[in-house]
């Protein structure tokens, strides 16, 4: 163990994972002698090669349609996405390729391909650097979508997603990127059983009795200091539950803490129409109608484009509006 | 640092870089007329000649069953259509020498990526016609194992496949199984698209990806004139063959309608691709001799003259003429290869009629190879519901 | 007055403002001489010539860029997307371009811009041709969305699209393309007020008093079927809903609704997770919450690939489903 | 049916279509040595000296004028990053010839689409430098009105900018404002894009569109030689300037460190595009001498001889010695200049200081044109809880 920040968390996961199998091969726009903008590939090319750690062409189509090709191959390509705004050109082959080709070919044909995206806001970026694009894949059948937010989180899940015969879009809190947390260097992924939890659980983060709290990756820690703020206030006893995968979701434990708390508040950075929030919401008001003391609240984006800078705060949520959202969800 | 098997030397660009051998042949290649003679080479066709030195008259009597084959299963099928049998289909009259050419010059570890006319290349192949018609039955989503054939499943996202291609022969590399020298170890892959599809970016991004990783993949452009109502002129104001020269990638036009030249451009570009040469682009010039699909209407944009004119190029008729002429053939051997097409067309019939649609919980098969809690649980919901009726009988 | 089909009203609309506007251009694919592949253009190019109705290179990315570059020289261009699956290539051009633009140049340069979009399953076709992509673009601030499921509503609604200084994704419900109804023939929409109904506002297509039936484009007819059938059954009153524009959603017709019958259900193709059921649930719950009898219900797709057209009517909602949900909400 | 202003006549393609000029030059045309020699103009470089034939020597003192201005206020950007006053800084150090070159090219009735690096363009077209800085400082996500300078907001995402251009382009077009002669009329549009763009499908697909429309734009790439930490090789394994050929459209490398030079390939290329030549790509040869952004640090994947080497090809220093040497230009004109460049540096200092962030609840703004509800409540909302805040002061 040693205190290791997110960004570098994963650089030893894919490490561990190119180690581990030959077929783990690395793809990306900078990520070799530069290691990628955010250096989460730094030294893989000069430890593993070229041939595994491999600078594309400026084409996010390209590196995705080439990445299915080389998965029918037998390889277990991991594709960086250099920002969450720049997937869109790659989204016809994630969508219509990537997504649908294990159940088209009859289970035939897996692609284990990772799509890793450095998402979400709150470094201060110009536009097109700061989005939150979960939606556009959890919408989309035959996608996982998963999304760490601590250091050791980040190792084991960019392993256990390596390690799927699945496509997986491993979303990276970027802003989370610095966080330090503690990290089992030297261990690997051999088998799911060696990470401390299956890819897809949610993950009760604080446990609390009065409002239930659903959160994921940036929005964990902000979520973890609202509740520390509740607590201290002496407002609230807020549970926090880092729901870790989002496609699919882990209903039962998002349902058990509703049950118990009859309070929800869904938080994410993504816009608010149709955002997480919008799916959690209407599962939870299904499966917990009789348990809800209050609505399930919504604290997200606005549904307008990703805002300048110097006023990206106001558009994302911080501890206030958590805050104000457990006001409310007590109000009733 | 490991070896690289990939691909020129990273580091800076020069201007005086070392270019790759991007020659276009300015014409076309043609070695059999449309009357069915065979052409002394000369000129570019000329370097293509020595890819089909080895071929013999039984090789060509081979070629020419293929064709008619190909063309008495297509016109079956879209017959089955007709009778409402197939929900589409798109035919691929007049391109059974551009298919079986391109088809036959491949070798078994060859991969080939289809779109979705390409019947003849699936026949090459071996994948059994009626296997095709389940997509086109709306039986199935795909309805082959591509590792079984080589044959990835038809791609109806015009030009992606073209990627797919070349991550494979990326994948080829990495295998070392490029420039090795060894005739069962080397391999290619060939990447379809028609005319239309030159347009997409998707396209364009397979040439770049390629170039820049040398990697062994040929792209086959079946210029059938046509991408659906539109003519080439809507895609390109130059020939397409001279789309790839740019990209650093060497393009030639073939006469699609000529199975032998198509042969010899296929297997010379093939050959290239495996021993390390890198990707190549041939147009085979073609024309789409019926609809677009069974839903088209040819006669709203394109002028009957237009196929006339092409009847006299028809693929299989110029080598049934030069076999006979050759007297490589008899009407005993023409009668035979009418009666083998007939007869699979008549399987094609039968197998089609007996296709049983595909329980319908199977949509929930397969979407993903393990379990995902949230698709898992609406399966089993929709499994309640009808069993519900099973149950209860209908509602309303 | 005349009865025409959907398509024909499209048609019939996209001339009336090509008339009314020598600015609005089309361009698609096939468009030309062909008329589409509905024959939606049918006639046009004849008509307007090959500078307003564009045959285009077979490339929808270029196709929605190049749309965007005519609009900023003063253009209305109308695009045509030949079926749901092929929006993807142009995908980064909506989300990244055309949504964004009036916001980040401070409404400095408007896109006027309609993406026609044929949608939805059920007419048998082969995959690719039967998605229902809404989610995508109601989740992208800067858009607006709407469908129409009558002839009436598609030939003014076409018109107002075209009308809206905004970009507009309009989704026809292409197995309602041969449905019939009465198009006031000749009108041309001058400005709003022409139109029976705003663009942006939700028609109660059937008043009920137990039930409130939420909908739109191809699953109206569903829905009213649906309710007429309740109504025989004397199992429930349904109120059909049809929603028509999607983003903006129209809640106050929504809410008033639901907060006379205290019971919802949601009906679309789009899959389930996260399809406009999900916003319109998490909606309806805030906004009623002490007004609902029982959760609010979704009638969705699957979660997976749209199937093979064999059994497609397994995956798409039908009478039964819709009737089976009526039920449920009812038994609360 | 009415007159098709457009590209060429519709109809099936044949082989022998006539083809447009899609002539590339062998070699890079250049007019300035970076000594600063003036070259007899010789070869490709003769047929464009007559657009040049006309430059006067205070012309060229301009040219020199406006790269050192904006060579000096770029710095001065820089150094704003640096001091917390920019989020971030894209530099054009080393690109002046090719910017002021191409941007000095232009008519006022032209219009310009940029990357993010089109400082020296932008001073071309007017926007006052201190506009550039919203998006960077993270005050803005444009800046200024497009419509007013004929120079559209920095494109972020890669490529996208080339398809705009090319619709623009087909807009100019149906306004009968190309090849009517009428100097103030005849209009065209640039598309600026840089090396690595060139890999991105819609690049290609705006070469396809553009080609088949005719469509009157100049697609400007400066080879900077690097995207990011990529070098060319990782894009093509040929010279960018090929890359067009092959969709009908000509290409010339014009060496981007020679403003005179990229002045008159830049004027060839609008002017054909004007007069309804159609569309030309221009591939300026060129060097980003500085980091990719303020962000990078190019010492990780660059060696630092090459930048020695590219200074003695420095842009700005060539035109310095040419009008020194021909006594064009005295002390007195160049410390003029730099006192100029100086304050214009200086201002843009006061300007980024003074500068104002926009009020939070502008994110709502614009983003349509008339009421959406959904959004509006959601502005509403957001107002009511920020007035709480107001009233109440902060929560925890
Ligand atoms: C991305 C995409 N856009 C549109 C379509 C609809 N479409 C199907 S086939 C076709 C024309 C294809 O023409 P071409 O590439 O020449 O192939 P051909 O059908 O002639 O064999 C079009 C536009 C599609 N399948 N995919
Ligand atoms: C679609 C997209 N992918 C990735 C990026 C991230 N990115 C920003 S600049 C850049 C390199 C661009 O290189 P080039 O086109 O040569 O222009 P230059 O920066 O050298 O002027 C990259 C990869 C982006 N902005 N857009
Ligand atoms: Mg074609
Ligand atoms: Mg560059």
């Amino acid at each position: 163990m040693s205190s290791t920040s997110l960004g570098k968390a994963i650089n030893i996961g894919l490490r561990a994972a190119m180690d581990h199998d030959p077929k783990v091969v690395l793809m990306g726009e900078d990520i070799g002698a530069l290691g990628g903008v955010f250096r989460v590939t730094d030294g893989l090319q000069k430890d593993f090669g070229e041939d595994r750690v491999i600078d594309t062409p400026l084409a996010e189509s390209g590196i995705v349609g080439t990445a299915v090709g080389l998965a029918m191959r037998g390889y277990r390509p991991v594709v960086e996405m250099q920002f969450d705004g720049f997937v869109f050109p790659a989204f016809d082959q994630i969508v219509t390729q990537l997504a649908k080709m294990g159940n088209r070919s009859a289970g035939n044909v897996r692609l284990p391909v990772v799509v890793r995206i450095p998402y979400g806001g709150g470094i201060g970026a110009v536009e097109h650097h700061s989005e939150s694009p979960e939606t556009y894949f959890v919408h989309t059948g035959g996608l996982r979508v998963v999304s760490p937010s601590t250091p050791e989180d980040a190792f084991w899940m960019i392993q256990q997603a390596i390690a799927c015969p699945d496509p997986v879009v491993f979303l990276e809190p970027k802003r989370r990127y610095w966080d330090k947390g503690e990290v089992p260097e030297g261990s690997v992924l051999r088998s799911d059983d060696d990470a401390p939890r299956r890819l897809h659980t949610a993950h009760v983060a604080r446990s609390g009795a009065d409002v239930t709290m659903l959160c994921y990756g940036p929005m964990v820690r902000t979520c973890l200091a609202a509740a520390e703020a509740a607590a201290q206030d002496g407002t609230a006893d807020v549970e926090v539950v880092d729901l870790r995968s989002l496609s699919p979701l882990d209903l039962p434990t998002v349902m058990a803490s509703v049950r118990r708390t009859g309070r929800a508040v869904v938080v994410h950075e993504a816009p608010l129409t149709l955002g997480l929030g919008a799916e959690l919401a209407a599962r939870i008001q299904e499966s917990c109608f009789y348990h809800l003391e209050a609505p399930v609240l919504r604290v997200g984006g606005f549904s307008a484009p990703y805002p300048a800078a110097k006023i990206e705060d106001e558009y994302l949520p911080d501890l206030d509006r958590v805050l104000d959202a457990v006001d409310r969800v007590l109000a009733h | 640092m490991p070896d690289t098997v990939v691909g020129p030397a990273g580091g800076p660009d020069r201007a005086d870089q070392v270019e790759p051998d991007t020659r276009t042949s300015d014409s076309m290649i043609q070695m059999l007329t449309p009357e069915g003679e065979r052409l002394e080479p000369t000129g570019a066709a000329a370097e293509y000649a020595s890819h089909v030195a080895d071929v013999t008259d039984d090789d060509l009597r081979g070629m020419y069953r293929d064709m008619v084959i190909v063309r008495r299963f297509d016109a079956e099928a879209t017959a089955l259509q007709r009778q409402g049998e197939l929900g589409l289909w798109a035919s691929l009259l007049g391109q059974e020498a551009a298919q079986v050419g391109s088809g036959r010059a491949m070798r078994s570890q060859d991969f080939a990526y289809p779109t979705y006319r390409e019947h003849g290349v699936a026949w090459c192949r071996g994948v059994p016609p009626k296997t095709l018609l389940g997509l086109y039955r709306g039986a199935s989503l795909g309805g082959w194992d591509p590792a079984e054939h080589n044959f990835a499943l038809y791609t109806i996202v015009i030009g992606s496949q073209t990627l797919h291609a070349t991550g494979y022969a990326m994948g080829i590399q990495r295998d070392h199984a490029v420039g090795t020298g060894e005739p069962d170890r080397d391999a290619a892959v060939i990447a379809y698209l028609g005319d239309g599809a030159t347009s997409q970016g998707d396209v364009s991004e397979a040439l770049v990806f390629s170039a820049v990783y040398n990697a062994p993949v040929v792209f086959f452009c079946q210029n059938n004139q046509w991408a659906i109502s539109e003519p080439n002129t809507r895609q390109t104001r130059v020939p397409l063959y001279k789309r790839s020269s740019g990209f650093g990638i060497p393009g030639v036009r073939v006469d699609g309608n000529d199975v032998l030249a198509t042969l010899a451009v296929t297997r010379a570009a093939l050959e290239r691709a495996r021993s390390g040469g890198g990707p190549t682009f041939v147009e085979a010039y073609t024309y789409r001799m019926g609809a677009h699909t069974t839903s088209d209407d040819p006669s709203r944009y394109r002028i009957a003259a237009e196929l006339e004119e092409w009847k006299l190029k028809d693929p299989i008729a110029r080598v049934k003429a030069y076999l006979a002429r050759k007297g490589a053939a008899d009407e005993a051997f023409f009668a035979d290869v009418e009666a083998q097409a007939g007869e699979i067309a008549k399987e094609l019939r039968t197998a089609c009629r007996a296709m049983v649609d595909p329980p319908p919980e199977s949509m929930f098969d397969d979407v993903y190879a393990g379990p995902h809690a949230v698709l898992d649980a609406e399966r089993e919901e929709y499994l309640a519901y009808r069993a519900g009726f099973a149950d209860e009988g209908t509602h309303a």
